[in-house]
């Protein structure tokens, strides 16, 4: 398991983003289906900085990228802001006309649309999501372990 | 992100290319404000060359959509594909804001 | 500071390259410097790998990327290895014969060569190795913070 | 890295592009001694496109140089330049191997 601990702040987006696509581009993933899970990453990324964090001084946010046993990845989000528990949110209404709809409420819907499993779990002062991501079948193993130009 | 930007009969086209995320979204918002109060009353976005798109970039849409409402006018939307396809008809803002094929039929449709 | 945290195993070579080399692009260095440092990390890396734990079960490394306030960056390796301290060694004879000459001895000379600064500490059971490396003069402001294609 | 073999004069020439590194580098290693094994006396390698080196790399090629000297052949370097040059100076290696500005000098150059 590859773990990259970043200070929360909106700089370290590109850092963490470039992070998985790298991780994905290992695997067996289409451009699409990459792009979703890089969607739901930046929403559950973004939502940190700006809410978990929101009343303290910004603090880590540990991300850790793991391939399960059972042709799954994990992404896992750690982070000390206050409790929240995405999974137990109800939807915003997509059916609002568009005065009345409101900007805002679609980033946990869009982690939830795009990952094939999303789990919380609160542990000590901690806030831990995981979104777990079926793996496509296919075989790209002779790009794994590649190096690759300065 | 770039904006490149066109004046074609009443409307002007706003060509969106590279990622909508949250750290280039706000500059977006920012460029559709401010045409939207020098008074432009007529908007087609194209997002052909669009890769990426978050909420932050829907955000910057729907910002603009509601503006130049505001003020009678109108914002459509061109060529949405793939993932920036996906995410506007999960969030159902391709039912709220016009959408079409091409730029072309965006700028023909009547209003 | 950002910390990238690995299994000290080969196959992460690249992912820690990688990592590195998308830290050093945001930063003024040409690319002849780029692949000097990468150089040197590639060693450090790999003697982590190949000796610190040697004796035990492939442990993690720790790699953490810091930009100081003057002007410096710092790369820090981390392992819970068996103790050794790199800036003490002597440098082997580069003037021997083809025949004479053995193969190895290089990893620690290129790091020492690379790096502009070069420190050791034993804490508790830790090795830390930090390279110090100056930042070019240059302005490459408009690069920082962008975000990349999938 | 990639490993691209001609027959040139007396001479293989094999051109190394890319990277050898810790992870690579064992290719180039297998390679270069399976020729020698096979017999080859005369080889010139043209690192013209080669992008990085590490010892891991360095490792390599003096496998191959000790080998071919053990039956009395030669192993020359082509074209080194940037970082690459810059690593055979700093161990030493290119005053025990002998180099060359270009893959045609090292191919008529006498023995
Ligand atoms: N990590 C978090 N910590 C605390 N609150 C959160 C977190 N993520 C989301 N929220 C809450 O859930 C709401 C919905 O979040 P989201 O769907 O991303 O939409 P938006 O950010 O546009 O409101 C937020 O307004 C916020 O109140
Ligand atoms: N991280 C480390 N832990 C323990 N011993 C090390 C470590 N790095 C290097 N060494 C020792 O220093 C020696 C020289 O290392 P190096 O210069 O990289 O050359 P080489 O690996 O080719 O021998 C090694 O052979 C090993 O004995």
């Amino acid at each position: 398991m590859n773990v990259l601990t970043l200070k929360a702040d909106i700089v370290n987006l590109p850092v963490f983003l470039r992070f998985l696509t790298q991780f994905l581009k290992e695997r067996p993933f289409s451009l699409q289906r990459r792009k979703e899970i890089e969607i739901a990453a930046e929403e559950a990324f973004v939502n940190i900085i700006r809410y978990a964090y929101k009343f303290d001084k910004p603090g880590d946010l540990q991300l850790s990228f793991h391939e399960t046993a059972n042709k799954r990845v994990e992404i896992e989000f750690r982070d000390r802001g206050v409790p929240f528990d995405p999974t137990s949110m109800t939807e915003p209404d997509t059916e609002l006309s568009i005065s009345e709809r409101k900007i805002g409420g679609l980033g946990v819907l869009f982690i939830r649309r795009m990952v094939d499993g999303l789990s919380y779990r609160r542990q000590g002062d901690q806030n831990i999501l995981t979104f777990s991501i079926l793996m496509p079948e296919g075989d790209i193993a002779n790009t794994r372990g590649k190096t690759e130009a300065s | 992100m770039e904006i490149t930007k066109r004046k074609e009969d009443n409307f002007s086209v706003l060509s969106v290319s590279g990622r909508l995320d949250a750290v280039t979204s706000p500059e977006l918002e920012k460029e559709l404000l401010s045409i939207i109060a020098e008074g432009e009353k007529s908007l087609v976005l194209d997002l052909a060359k669009l890769d990426y798109i978050s909420s932050a970039g829907l955000r910057a849409v729907l910002a603009g959509a509601k503006k130049i409402k505001q003020q009678q006018g109108t914002l459509r939307l061109a060529c949405l594909k793939g993932v920036v396809k996906e995410v506007f008809e999960v969030s159902g803002f391709d039912s709220i804001i016009p959408c079409f094929e091409t730029a072309e039929s965006a700028l023909k449709a009547g209003s």
